[in-house]
């Protein structure tokens, strides 16, 4: 213990020194809650490794306002129990002034009363709406409500005529979410839902769901879920030679759904953060300079391509850093200071909070593309 | 699209998956059949097979066919070794104990893979092309002849194997009484080893065989070991046609529960069908009664 | 006091017991013996309702009672032992007997974890209920040890104690000398007169020729599956087909 | 006769101790985070006793609590959140029914033994599972349900982790003291005699068949009503803390603690609840090094904790004071 800290002491100090600054103040504590193992690891890995990512740059770069951060993750596992009993020990035993993640909407929503209560800022990971819908005073959030991701869908699918769809949720959050969604927007779309099905997050053929659908008279199919069971669907309705165009959400925008759906993926498209398409945005777009750095140093520290769930960390710590260096350290000031960001341009976004609006993004979040040719092309 | 051939199609799926739980669920009873041991941690071998060949394709660019055969050797190995570290010394344990342990393993298999594989999900090549095969009314994909092809070999292999040669009836006479084996002058030990090298082999090849469709990851092995021990249990733990008919018509039932009532509850109609097969006949729809002895 | 009438027992296309009927009368200790695979164990099992006959019917004191489950056969007075000693062997020496209580009280869940002053009376009566079948069978003394520690001798004794603490009417006992030496055998011998003493019926599945002529009243003779021969011990001795199938079996 | 009568005043000694440690317990963690995880383990102790009271005296295994636990949190959740009911009553119906639903199960699943149990209550566990997931209008499926009340008593608010410590341990004392008078009885003398051998169980006259489902329904309550105090401290839930994963957790809990034994299923949730908090250390590893002890647990201390602990002092003792007898 006491050469751990005196080792961390060392090395604040020496990099102090060549920051510049005199003083080694203590670092600022944040808290990470990431479902880095269980069945929601596909968000909490990327999001804890790009947390620490992030935290340890802005450290290299001298840090906020001249003083260190310092990030504690903790894994929740994507279970409610053990989000509390990490959240409490970040907040109780750590001492943290802020709180990122956790991951999932399922966790979120578990911690909140904790996190409320103590009065703790926390930047939420999650997609589901519930989460600043109504608006909780210590709570915000990065993911783009799935609302968003919808809206994009359906909008297409009105500029295109069609009116008749089936949807196909895989039986997680995620899903449930996505479903909750879809079945909520399409009368303002004036879509009619033919078939509504669902498939657990391991199963291994949608054969019969699909099956179903192509009895069903829909026009199109929406898929909402994360990988792998939407490159199952593609594969399975190739097999069965669905015509139908296939709509995606943006749970699977990483080439690594291209690559496990292989050639069913051609043609199928899906709403997306910029990230997966940021060499392709045009140079005056907002968001470009955040997500072209991203993409590179995720490639570079993790030899992974970054997904728009780091980018949700990725945000969130830079809402923070944000937040901190306009109003200080302790947790009210960082609150009302995270209430007032406008028009910070991050991976997921451009956002601007408001005291009535905590989720901060708008429609533009998403972009729709399609799959040509093994990669993500821009549809106008 | 007409409801005819829709039932056609769900039929012909479910027969597909039904293949693929059957041929884990063998592996179930020929542990259970030569130890009493449920083996929780058999999907895990399952997911072995898988994530090995990926791992052999991939990243040692080995053919195919020479990443298959690793695979399942590797599988096999860490098969034996559970058996040898975890299992022998747990002689005189209490069932109980010996779920508890093997449940432990398949955490521990899982966990392992995890930190050196990651939790990506990985998908192989089709061994044979991916055109859809038209069969009447319903299609099926090449990879499934592959599953069916290699269910029926592995099938009819170990009813050869049990009933026709030295080993396999020596394996079944511990099944019956492995103490009146042991007094004939079987080597116990060396057969319960051989069930966790048989059994091990036979779920890397479940797991092979359908990367392709169902791709792999970390943790396929869960769910898949579930299914697998249904199959064998409403077969009656046989390691013969008894499971296979067990992992079809848990195949089909779920295949058409989810076509035909809900897709969200095509798990839950399938257990619940367990659980009435159980209550009915609880020795498995095709196993003969026993009589308690005291 | 217990009539058996034509059991017969199939396991699958083998069959184990062959239409037998028997009496066993009150108050007299019957002998039943047989070479081995003559269905001695099975026709326990089936009068004590483990086993299911194929056909047949057995009548406890005038009372139809085929096919009863075992508890029952227990409230009615019916009880038995085992030939490989079934002990609760987590259990005390104590608590095994008090098991044998069981159907003497009537405490379920409720009164038993609030511990209603009824239920520590009738607590009490089972504990000095179960130290008088300890002395009774003479292992008072080890009312505290294991009953899975117990030396197989004491382990057939605290069977039979538990066993008399049903106070039935009749207790089978399956092979009770098989394991003991031949003092222990003579303390079991005392101990069955005495059970008999007390009122208790007998029936006895037993391979020591010696115990059984010794303290028998009337012995059955099994072979095959069927009845071989019934009578007194003295009649059993000098039948010439029993004679034949003992040395047959040689 | 004396034994016997010093072996009651010896349970209720220990009884009594371990009130007191609880009492006190709060004092050593000083409004830290531990409060917190030991409300959890005072409510994971409550499940382990129950499925003890099952496993441990009965041996009857069941692969599905986690339904039952889950049953409760959800209905007493529903019922207050959603319907405003009173969340006492809500709970004492919600466990009346949870425990008539599982004595009706509990006869025909436990007609099954062994393998065949351990998949039966495996099945009931999921399809209890998929309902929670599903059910999305009544239990808003798998992102959860929130805005369940605290409990409250007299006009005092079960708000705090302080506050719900000492309402969930009384209740868990409560029931631990309940079930060590019961495991000593007429009833737990059957359950304990169907353990060790069903067959002569029934020869003594003991109703095997009703008093296992008997238990079963109490393990059920039990269980549910631990599932109700869970609702109503967490204000949230969630179908994961419930699926299959969970009932193994609370079957590790009870034999690693050590089967029959009460005290044992204590020191059991306290080691699995405690123990993600001692894995942080390892990151990443921490799923490998949870399997190896559950290996290791199983091999190396077959009887649990309860008789591991002391056995193992024990030896230290005897290695250290005598070497020359070690051995022996």
């Amino acid at each position: 213990m006491l050469k751990k800290s005196s080792f961390i002491l060392t090395f604040v100090v020496s990099l102090a020194i060549l920051a510049g600054s005199a003083l080694a103040a203590p670092p600022i504590k944040i808290g990470g809650l990431f479902a880095v193992t269980g069945p929601a690891s596909f968000l909490g890995e990327p999001e804890r490794n790009t947390a620490q990512m992030v935290v340890n740059e802005i450290n290299a770069a001298g840090g906020v306002k001249g003083r260190k951060l310092e990030l504690i993750a903790y894994d929740t596992q994507g279970d409610a129990t053990k989000a509390v009993q990490a959240a409490n020990r970040l907040i109780k035993e750590d001492k943290v002034v802020a709180i990122i993640g956790p991951s999932t909407t399922g966790d979120t929503m578990a911690v909140i009363p904790v996190v409320e209560k103590a009065k703790i800022p926390m930047i939420s990971c999650a997609a589901g709406s519930k989460i600043t819908e109504p608006v909780k005073k210590w709570i915000f959030k990065t993911a783009q409500n799935d609302g968003l991701a919808v809206a994009r869908i359906y909008g297409d699918l009105k500029r295109k005529n069609i009116s008749k769809v089936a949807i196909l949720t895989v039986s997680d959050g995620f899903g449930s979410s996505g479903r909750e969604q879809l079945k909520a927007q399409a009368r303002a779309y004036g879509i009619q839902i033919v078939s509504d099905d669902t498939y657990g997050p391991k199963d291994t053929d949608m054969t019969a769901q699909l099956t179903k659908i192509k009895g069903s008279g829909a026009q199109a199919v929406i898929c909402w879920g994360t990988n792998p069971g939407p490159a199952v669907v593609s594969r399975n309705a190739k097999q069965l030679g669905l015509k139908l165009p296939l709509y995606m959400s943006h749970g699977v925008s990483s080439k690594k759904f291209i690559g496990l759906a292989g050639d069913a993926a051609e043609g199928i498209l899906l709403p997306s953060g910029r990230v997966i398409v940021a060499d392709l945005l045009s140079n005056s777009d907002r968001q470009k300079k955040s997500l072209l750095a991203f993409v590179k140093d995720y490639q570079k520290h993790y030899k992974a391509e970054g997904d728009h769930f780091g980018g949700h960390a990725w945000d969130a710590i830079m809402l923070l850093k944000g937040a901190i260096e306009r109003g200080g350290d302790n947790p009210a000031a960082i609150r009302d200071q995270l209430e007032r960001t406008r028009g910070f341009a991050g991976i997921g976004g451009v956002f601007s909070y408001s005291p009535s609006d905590h989720a901060g993004l708008t429609k533009d979040a998403f972009v729709l593309v399609e799959i040509r040719k093994q990669d993500f092309a821009l549809v106008k | 699209m007409h409801i005819g051939q829709q039932i056609a199609q769900y039929l012909l799926s479910g027969l597909s998956t039904g293949a693929i739980y059957a041929l884990i669920g063998v592996g179930f009873a020929i542990i259970h059949n030569a130890t009493g041991i449920i083996n929780f941690a058999q999907g895990e071998f399952v997911m072995l097979g898988g994530m090995f060949t990926v791992f052999f394709l991939t990243v040692l660019n080995l053919p195919l066919l020479v990443s298959v055969i690793l695979a399942i050797a590797a599988a096999t190995i860490v098969g034996v070794a559970f058996e040898r570290l975890a299992i022998r010394p747990m002689k005189n344990a209490s069932p109980i104990s010996l779920v508890i342990i093997t449940i432990g393993g398949s955490i521990l298999i899982r966990g392992i893979a995890m930190l050196v594989w990651g939790k990506d999900t990985h998908a192989i090549e089709t061994f044979s092309g991916n055109e859809p095969i038209q069969l009447g009314e319903a299609t099926i994909l090449p990879q499934h002849l592959w599953i069916f092809a290699v269910t029926t070999v592995v099938i009819i292999c170990s009813k050869l194997y049990f009933n026709y040669t030295i080993s396999g009836k020596a394996m079944r006479a511990c099944a019956y009484n492995s103490r009146a084996a042991g007094l004939v002058g079987i080597d116990v030990r060396r057969m319960v080893l051989f069930s966790f090298a048989i059994s091990s082999a036979m779920g890397s090849m479940a797991g092979i065989i359908i990367a392709p469709l169902t791709m792999t990851s970390y943790d396929v092995g869960v769910m898949l070991g579930l299914k697998g021990f249904c199959a064998a249990i409403i077969g009656g733990m046989s390691s013969g046609l008894g499971t296979v008919f067990g992992g079809v018509i848990l195949g089909i039932l779920e295949s058409l529960g989810a076509g035909i009532f809900s897709s969200g509850y095509k798990d839950a109609i399938a257990f619940i069908i367990l659980l009435i097969i159980l209550f009915i006949r609880p020795q498995g729809l095709f196993a003969k009664g026993d009589t308690e002895r005291v | 006091m217990l009539e058996v009438q034509g059991i017969t027992q199939r396991f699958g296309g083998v069959t184990a017991l062959e239409d037998v009927s028997f009496r066993v009368a009150a108050g007299a200790i019957t002998g039943i013996i047989g070479p081995n695979g003559a269905g001695k164990t099975t026709l326990f099992n089936i009068v004590t309702g483990i086993y299911t006959p194929t056909s047949g019917t057995v009548h406890l004191q005038g009372k139809n009672v085929s096919r009863f489950a075992p508890e029952r056969l227990a409230s009615l007075g019916m009880v038995r032992t085992f030939q490989n000693i079934e002990l609760f062997g987590r259990m005390t020496v104590l608590e095994n007997v008090m098991v044998g209580l069981h159907t003497k009280g009537k405490s379920g869940i409720l009164a038993s974890s609030l511990r209603l002053p009824w239920q520590v009376a009738e607590e009490r009566r089972f504990r000095e209920r179960a130290y008088h079948w300890l002395e009774f069978t003479g292992i008072t003394d080890l009312a505290d040890h294991e009953a899975g520690s117990l030396p197989f001798g004491k382990g057939r004794l605290l069977e039979i104690a538990r066993a008399m603490a049903l106070e039935p009417k009749v207790i089978l006992m399956d092979e009770p000398a098989a394991g003991l030496n031949s003092r222990e055998t003579l303390e079991l011998a005392r101990l069955i007169q005495k059970i008999r003493e007390s009122g208790v019926t007998v029936a006895l599945v037993e391979h020591d020729m010696e115990l059984v002529m010794d303290i028998c009243d009337a012995i059955v003779v099994l072979n095959l599956g069927r009845k071989l021969a019934q009578g007194t011990p003295r009649e059993i001795q000098e039948n010439p087909e029993v004679i034949s199938a003992y040395l047959g079996e040689g | 006769m004396t034994k016997s009568r010093s072996f009651l005043k010896h349970e209720m000694v220990k009884f009594i101790l371990f009130t007191i440690l609880i009492l006190f317990l709060p004092l050593a963690f000083k409004g830290g985070y531990l409060l917190n995880v030991f409300v959890f383990v005072g409510i994971h102790t409550l499940l382990a006793v129950a499925l003890n009271l099952l496993l441990g005296y009965a041996g009857q295994i069941s692969l599905g609590h986690a339904a039952f636990f889950g049953l409760g949190a959800y209905a007493s959740g529903i019922l207050t959140a959603t319907h405003g009911q009173n969340p006492w009553l809500a709970m004492a119906v919600v466990a009346a029914a949870v425990g008539t639903l599982a004595f009706i199960i509990g006869f025909p699943i436990l007609k099954l033994k062994g393998h065949y149990l351990a998949m039966a209550t495996l099945g009931f566990g999921i399809i209890v599972y998929i309902a929670f997931n599903e059910a999305v209008e009544l239990t808003g499926g798998p992102s959860g349900f929130s805005g369940i009340p605290n409990l409250s008593l007299g006009g005092v608010s079960f708000d705090t982790d302080f506050k719900n410590y000492y309402l969930i341990w009384g209740m868990t004392l409560v029931t631990i003291l309940l079930s060590l008078n019961l495991v000593n009885s007429r009833i737990g003398r059957g359950l304990r005699a169907i353990h060790d051998s069903e067959v002569a169980a029934r020869v003594m006259g003991v109703n095997v068949r009703f008093l296992k489902v008997q238990i079963f329904a109490l393990s059920a309550v039990i269980s549910s009503i631990a599932g109700s105090l869970y609702a109503h401290t967490m204000t949230f839930v969630s179908p994961t803390s419930f699926g299959f994963n969970f009932s193994v957790e609370l079957v590790t809990m009870v034999i690693i603690g050590g089967l029959g034994s009460i005290y044992g299923s204590f020191l059991g949730a306290a080691l699995l609840t405690l123990l993600p908090e001692i894995l942080r250390a390892f990151q990443d590893y921490d799923i490998v090094v949870y399997g190896l002890l559950l290996i290791f647990m199983t091999m190396f201390m077959p009887g649990g904790l309860v008789r591991g602990i002391p056995a193992l002092v024990g030896r230290i003792v005897m290695r250290s004071g005598a070497g020359s007898k070690a051995d022996a």
